[in-house]
């Protein structure tokens, strides 16, 4: 199997291959955690706060006062990283072009230079996390398999990414098609890894903020 | 009946429901939750970390609610949790955390560790590892209706005009003190707080 | 007259009535072709000269005759100056004079006059599903090829059906079409793969053969790196474009007008090797993308089965929508039934439930 | 004494063809054409977006390079009901006349010019009296005594090398060739200036395709946008429609090119194509009267001036000529279910309903058979199964099409300037009109359209340049793009007249895929096997009757079969199945 066979493979097969898990995990781990069921709360609410669960899934993504100048390289790499991870990954218009192909919607793309800042910022950011993370005896004490696995997941799609489009291998087509396979890569393990927070943090989030709002407490 | 491991995971059961479900999805071990706790500020001793705290809760989460922890667990992937475990837990749990509330204010993901902290709490009684002097203090509360164990006499004593101390009113004191130094001897093994 | 064996491509030319400024002048063109130093015009010179007309012979198996007109298409080296001064072509079905037996005789002869030396031209894929899906003078195209390439020096597989199969091989090859490379295991072969391939490559790659006696460096697709070394992408004149994220999104919207990028009409010039960009087709006259149409992939193995031409690069290959609808039925389903066995056990816990009273705060046991 | 010939490989023919005939003391008693080579692509198209199919077809021939895609694309636009842009239709006629034009002029010089000029011969000639000879019948440039001799030296040089390539093993100083040194001389010279002409006006295809061989098409108009502004200031004084130079191939540049290339053909054909022909075919006046064949002609019509839907502004008319008559046109309905059916009665290829049912192309089946002899062999079963191209027939008919079909067409229908230059030929040749139904009759038909195609390019083009002008820069018509547009179910056929005859494809499309895609091409029509009531094809029936010389040197075969221009691989293409079970048919 050459490059371009693979890259077909990837861009057919695979692709479905790695969206279905991904879309079949997605539904069953929410399935999973959601028919769980809340244990009531048998206290009489201090406060009746409506929508502070809403307001908290938005209001969570600032950093609460003082936490940037404690915690900056978290804060501010995950930021830079999530940031440029999203630049990249909706506004370059080959991804656009995908994200058409299988959901029909599309919108207008950037520059590619600016698409190529935003993957160098979230790749540096991501370098400067690790070695957080090695560094940091919290995160190394937290950090498990799981961890090193997740970070490499959504390294190697920024990775392959930039190598194909600078062309860093002479074999593009390869290049390319590993950059396909590692994202369906990434997307298979998703539901299944700590990645799974792109989809329970709006849960977790609404939660925190139902349970806060019931004590009057602003989150 | 006495309190027994299986209890204790029975009670974890019990608790773990949705928003636990999703909070243990959701954590990215990002560690900001330390960074908001005083027994961690205070110490630099990362077991401190709120998410570390409920680790056993966490676990059974895995190994009993989702697919893929039931399947780990059937292949021995995942090792189940043990009664040393939740002893040795037992101090992160009681007496490291004051659920003060700070860790689920600044989690990014929206994890509520205090509301964990509680539920765990309940599954660590059932299991006997709630701390010796906290046993003590909830017998007194139930038999006497104080947690110190004070008797209606004392309280009579304190609150009646001051007078000279009679014996009866002296003999109480020394049991108060006797819980306050057990407590302290519980405290953490590597604290280096200059508290 | 002459040994014909021995006879030098200068003085043919001379006697052809070529002078020798033509001569230069095609030399000249191959150094450019190979990106050689001007000084190097002189050495090939030198080279040419020395070499007598080497014999061709270009068999045609399963192909549409496409790669032959290329070849007449070219300007430098021109078909004719090719076949009257540079190779002598004994056997080719569409251009030879003789028909039938006399031109099986042409073959045999020349394939035993330049045992070992002579260089083997096909175009057209072979057919393996059946000895009878494509016969010439009722021999099939598997023994043609085997025994003609038995004393060639080197095999050119010309075209994509030669070099990779090419279309008859295209899903779901109904005929078990295979390259020659397939067939052909103890010869050097050079792939020069498109459909059909760039005339001035076609001719550039013999007169690599014919200038220096040796194979140009190939990449690892066998085909020769200075036709094939970079990618359409790289080299075309609406890469700035892609660049500024400027595309035509249909075939004749402003963006079609001005130049645009064609990446969403489903250009694979991105993942296509090829010289189109740089050489271009007829004399650099146009090439495909600058005629308003994306890249087909042409010069890459297995183009066909890339998915629609018109689906962008980066769009799924094939349809992912049933595939995807499926799993979510599926993780639905599964989620439920978890869902069950987990309200279940929760259930149980509740059932086992039992007070905790002051007396069972202490572990007895 | 009875004899059996076997040609094979024919050469100078696209593709692969076998001719097997019994001779009876030097004359040919029956005549077999086979095709020899199979590759699926039928099987290879379904299931395929519609739309990619034109690539697909396309490659079914690369020599008359732009005429399957061309079908193809029209397969699709009737299917979908999409009509095209005036633009789309004239870069397409463009395109379409290009390839006439340059499939032709090679055909004759370097296809067919061997079967008629002796290369050897022209060593003999004088060259001044060949330039008095050329100079006496065109006013074509190169014609000097001096130009003469450096061919003649070139060609000296080249044949003393003793390697004569391409030329090896020809059948020089076979006393069927008639033509004086001088004459030959002429041939080859116009042999090499043919080579370096047609590299030069496939610019054409190349501005508007993007490549040839093999340019590009695209369902729904032309994929080339205008890349002129009509509202652009330009630069200076002039016509405002200068500016946007350089964003595709179809700028101002590209424009005068086409316009350079036109030129270079009417130039090439007017002082050169024309002209040989007639000067050639005066050498062989006695073929003016044999290779009729079966004196039925089919013609689908083509090269629209008012939308494919509209037969009445195509240039080349639609209809049947039975039995040479010429006074009674027949209508031709492609999509009838009674008038075109194909047989596999002696085809290596199975039908459900049994060999001898006739299919029309909608419903036609694909069961691949090879039922012939393990190669190698030495001979056909002509009896059973001997040929990969299906057998066409027109209510039960068989029909030669082409350029003779097409001719006889305009010239029964009074079009002036057929009438002008059919009258002018066999004035000039003094011969009557029945001498068109023969092999050099093919011939000269196919020289005449050329010409008429030739000036018809430069109507195309002004009416072009007139759209732009006017503001007019629409080529595509994205309508129906999308399959979300599409029906669910729907079939169409698209028709044309390739260099070699009427040409159509069938396609049917359900839920955006392609289910049965049919070609039925000119040389299924000439090349094909008998059909079950034992009727020969074309090729087969012209062959009839033929006094060879020399068996072993079988000229006069190939004249009559280079004189259909053979295109093999068309020939063979694939049609389909309905059923689940897997099969394969390429005809």
């Amino acid at each position: 199997m050459n490059g371009l066979e693979l890259l077909t493979w990837a861009r057919g097969p695979g692709l479905a291959l790695a969206l279905g898990i991904c879309v079949f995990g997605v539904i069953l781990r929410s399935v999973e955690i959601l028919a769980l069921g809340r244990k009531p709360d048998l206290a009489p609410a201090r406060a009746v706060t409506p929508g502070s669960g809403w307001r908290t899934i938005f209001s969570r993504s600032l950093p609460p006062p003082g936490m940037l100048r404690r915690a900056p390289l978290t804060y501010l790499g995950g930021y830079v990283f999530h940031l440029g991870f999203a630049v990249t990954l909706f506004f370059f218009v080959p991804h656009i072009e995908l994200i058409r192909g299988v959901l029909g919607l599309s919108w207008p793309g950037l520059p590619n230079s600016l698409i190529d800042a935003a993957t160098i910022a979230a790749i540096l950011a991501m370098i400067a996390l690790l070695i957080g993370r090695l560094v940091d005896p919290v995160k190394r004490l937290l950090s498990g398999g799981g961890d090193w696995l997740a970070w490499a997941l959504t390294f190697a799609p920024l990775a392959t990414g930039y190598a194909a489009y600078h062309h860093w291998f002479e074999n593009y087509a390869l290049t390319l098609a590993l950059h396909i396979l590692s994202i369906e890569l990434l997307l298979a393990l998703l539901p299944f890894t700590k990645l799974f927070h792109v989809v329970s943090l709006f849960m977790a989030r609404w939660y925190n903020g139902d349970i806060a709002g019931r004590k009057g407490v602003a989150t | 009946m006495s309190a027994s491991f299986e209890r204790g995971i029975n009670a974890f059961k019990e608790v773990i429901d949705a928003p636990v479900a999703s909070f243990f999805s959701s954590c990215v071990h990002c560690g900001l939750c330390a960074e908001t706790c005083l027994f961690y500020t205070e110490t630099g001793d990362p077991q401190y970390a709120p998410i570390r705290k409920l680790e056993p809760l966490r676990r059974t989460w895995f190994q009993e609610y989702t697919l893929l922890g039931r399947l780990a667990k059937l292949a021995g992937l995942s090792k189940p949790v043990t009664d040393e475990e939740l002893a040795a837990w037992s101090p992160l749990v009681y007496d490291s955390c004051s659920m003060c509330g700070r860790c689920s204010m600044v989690c990014p993901v929206g994890n509520d560790l205090t509301l964990m902290i509680r539920k765990m709490r309940e599954g660590m009684a059932a299991d006997g590892h709630a701390p010796e002097g906290l046993i003590t203090a909830t017998t007194r509360a139930v038999t006497s209706g104080s947690p110190a164990g004070v008797k209606w006499v004392t309280v009579q004593a304190q609150t009646t005009p001051m007078k000279p101390p009679t014996a009866a009113s002296r003999s109480a004191l020394p049991t108060s003190r006797a819980n306050s130094s057990a407590a302290s001897s519980r405290r953490p093994r590597n604290s280096r707080s200059s508290a | 007259m002459q040994h014909p064996d021995n006879h030098a491509l200068n003085v043919v030319l001379a006697e052809a009535g070529l002078s020798r400024r033509d001569f230069l002048g095609f030399c000249a063109t191959l150094a450019a072709a190979y990106a050689l130093p001007a000084s190097s015009v002189g050495a090939i010179a030198a080279a040419l000269e020395k070499a007598p007309r080497a014999s061709v012979i270009w068999l045609s198996f399963q192909e549409c005759t496409g790669c032959t007109e290329s070849l007449t298409r070219s300007h430098a080296p021109s078909v004719e100056g090719l076949i009257l001064e540079q190779i002598s072509l004994d056997y080719h079905h569409t251009l030879q004079a003789a028909s039938g037996a006399a031109a099986e005789r042409a073959r045999d002869a020349a394939m035993r006059a330049n045992a070992g030396k002579y260089l083997l031209v096909v175009d057209g894929s072979i057919p393996l599903g059946n000895a009878g899906y494509s016969t010439i003078a009722g021999l099939s195209n598997l023994d043609m090829l085997k025994e003609a390439a038995q004393g060639a020096a080197a095999v050119i597989a010309v075209g994509t059906c030669a070099a990779y199969g090419g279309l008859p091989a295209a899903d779901p090859n109904p005929t078990g079409a295979v390259a020659v490379s397939a067939i052909v295991k103890d010869k050097p072969v050079i792939n020069v793969p498109g459909c059909p391939p760039i005339p001035v490559v076609i001719t550039g790659v013999l007169a690599h053969f014919l200038t220096f006696g040796t194979l140009p460096e190939l990449d690892d697709l066998g085909r020769p790196k200075i036709f094939y070394g970079e990618s359409i992408h790289d080299r075309c004149y609406r890469r700035p474009f892609y660049d500024q994220g400027k595309f035509a999104d249909t075939f004749d919207d402003e963006g079609a007008r001005k130049g645009w990028c064609l990446f969403k009409l489903g250009c694979k010039g991105p993942v296509t090797y090829n010289a189109c960009a740089t050489t271009k087709w007829n004399n650099g006259v146009s090439f495909p993308i600058q005629s308003g149409h994306g890249c087909l992939g042409c010069s890459e193995p297995g183009f066909w089965d890339m998915g629609p031409f018109y689906q962008a690069l980066s769009m799924p290959a094939t349809p992912v929508q049933k595939t995807v609808a499926g799993a979510a039925a599926a993780g639905a389903a599964v989620g439920v039934a978890v869902a069950f066995a987990n309200r279940g056990k929760k259930a149980a816990a509740k059932a086992a439930h039992q007070a905790v009273k002051v007396e069972d705060l202490e572990k007895k046991s | 004494m009875s004899e059996r010939l076997v040609i094979d490989p024919v050469t100078r023919i696209e593709g692969h063809l076998r001719i097997e005939a019994q001779l009876k003391n030097g004359i040919i008693e029956e005549a077999y054409s086979a095709g020899t080579m199979v590759r699926g692509l039928e099987l290879i198209l379904r299931g395929r977006d519609p739309r990619d199919a034109w690539a697909f077809a396309q490659r079914i021939c690369g020599v008359c390079t732009v005429v399957h895609a061309v079908a193809s694309v029209r397969a699709v636009e009737d299917a979908l009901k999409i009509t095209i842009p005036k633009n789309a239709e004239l870069i397409r006629n463009l395109m379409v006349g290009a390839q006439y034009i340059h499939d032709h002029v090679m055909h004759f010089y370097h296809l067919h010019a061997l079967d008629w000029v002796d290369v050897v011969s022209a060593l003999k000639a004088d060259p001044k009296a060949a330039s008095a000879l050329a100079q006496s019948i065109s006013r074509h440039a190169q014609s000097s005594p001096g130009y003469f001799a450096d061919v003649q030296k070139r060609l000296k040089g080249f044949v003393e090398t003793g390697k004569l390539g391409i030329f090896q093993n020809g059948y020089w100083g076979h006393p069927a060739y008639k033509l004086p040194p001088e004459a030959n001389l002429m041939a080859v010279a116009h042999y090499l200036e043919g080579l370096a002409w047609q590299r030069d006006v496939v610019a054409l295809h190349a501005i508007l395709g993007g490549k040839n061989p093999h340019p590009n098409f695209v369902v729904g108009g032309a994929p080339i946008a205008i890349s002129i502004y009509p509202d652009h200031p330009g630069r200076g004084k002039g016509p405002h429609y200068r500016g946007g130079q350089g964003g595709t191939a179809l700028d101002v540049t590209g424009l005068a090119r086409i316009q350079a290339v036109i030129d270079a053909m009417r130039a090439f054909v007017d002082n050169v194509y024309v002209p040989d022909t007639l000067a050639i075919a005066g050498f062989y006046k006695d073929w003016f009267k044999q290779g009729e064949g079966l004196g039925n002609f089919l013609c689908y019509g083509d090269l629209p001036s008012r939308g494919i839907d509209d037969p009445t502004g195509f240039l080349f008319p639609r209809g049947a000529i039975l039995n040479r008559d010429l006074s009674t046109l027949h209508d031709v309905d492609l999509d009838a279910d009674d008038q075109i059916h194909e047989y596999v009665a002696h085809s290596w290829y199975d039908y459900a309903g049994g060999k001898n049912k006739g299919l029309h192309p909608y419903r036609g089946e694909t069961t691949l058979n090879y039922s012939g002899p393990k190669p190698p062999f030495e001979h056909l079963p002509v009896e059973q199964a001997y040929s990969w191209l299906k057998t066409p027939r027109w209510k039960g008919q068989a029909m030669e099409v082409g350029p003779l079909a097409r001719v006889l067409m305009l010239y029964a229908k009074g079009h002036a300037q057929t009438k002008e230059l059919v009258g002018m030929a066999l004035k000039k040749l003094d011969l009557p009109v029945s001498a068109l139904f023969s092999t050099l009759g093919r011939t000269a038909a196919r020289t005449l359209e050329t010409k008429i195609l030739a000036d018809a390019m430069q109507g195309w083009y002004d009416a072009l340049v007139a759209n732009i002008k006017a503001g007019d820069v629409s080529t595509f018509n994205d309508a129906k793009w999308e399959p979300s547009t599409w029906p669910k179910h729907a079939q169409g056929v698209g028709f044309m007249e390739a260099p070699r005859g009427g040409l159509a494809h069938w396609i049917v499309i359900d839920d955006a895929k392609i289910t049965n895609y049919q070609a039925v091409v000119p040389s299924t029509w000439n090349a094909g096997p008998r059909d079950p009531a034992g009727q020969a094809g074309a090729y087969e029936a012209a062959l009839q009757g033929h006094v060879l010389h020399d068996p072993a040197q079988p000229l006069e075969v190939l004249r009559t079969i280079h004189s259909f221009d053979p295109c093999i691989a068309c020939a063979v293409h694939l049609t389909d199945e309905h059923d689940s079970t897997y099969e394969a048919r390429i005809l």
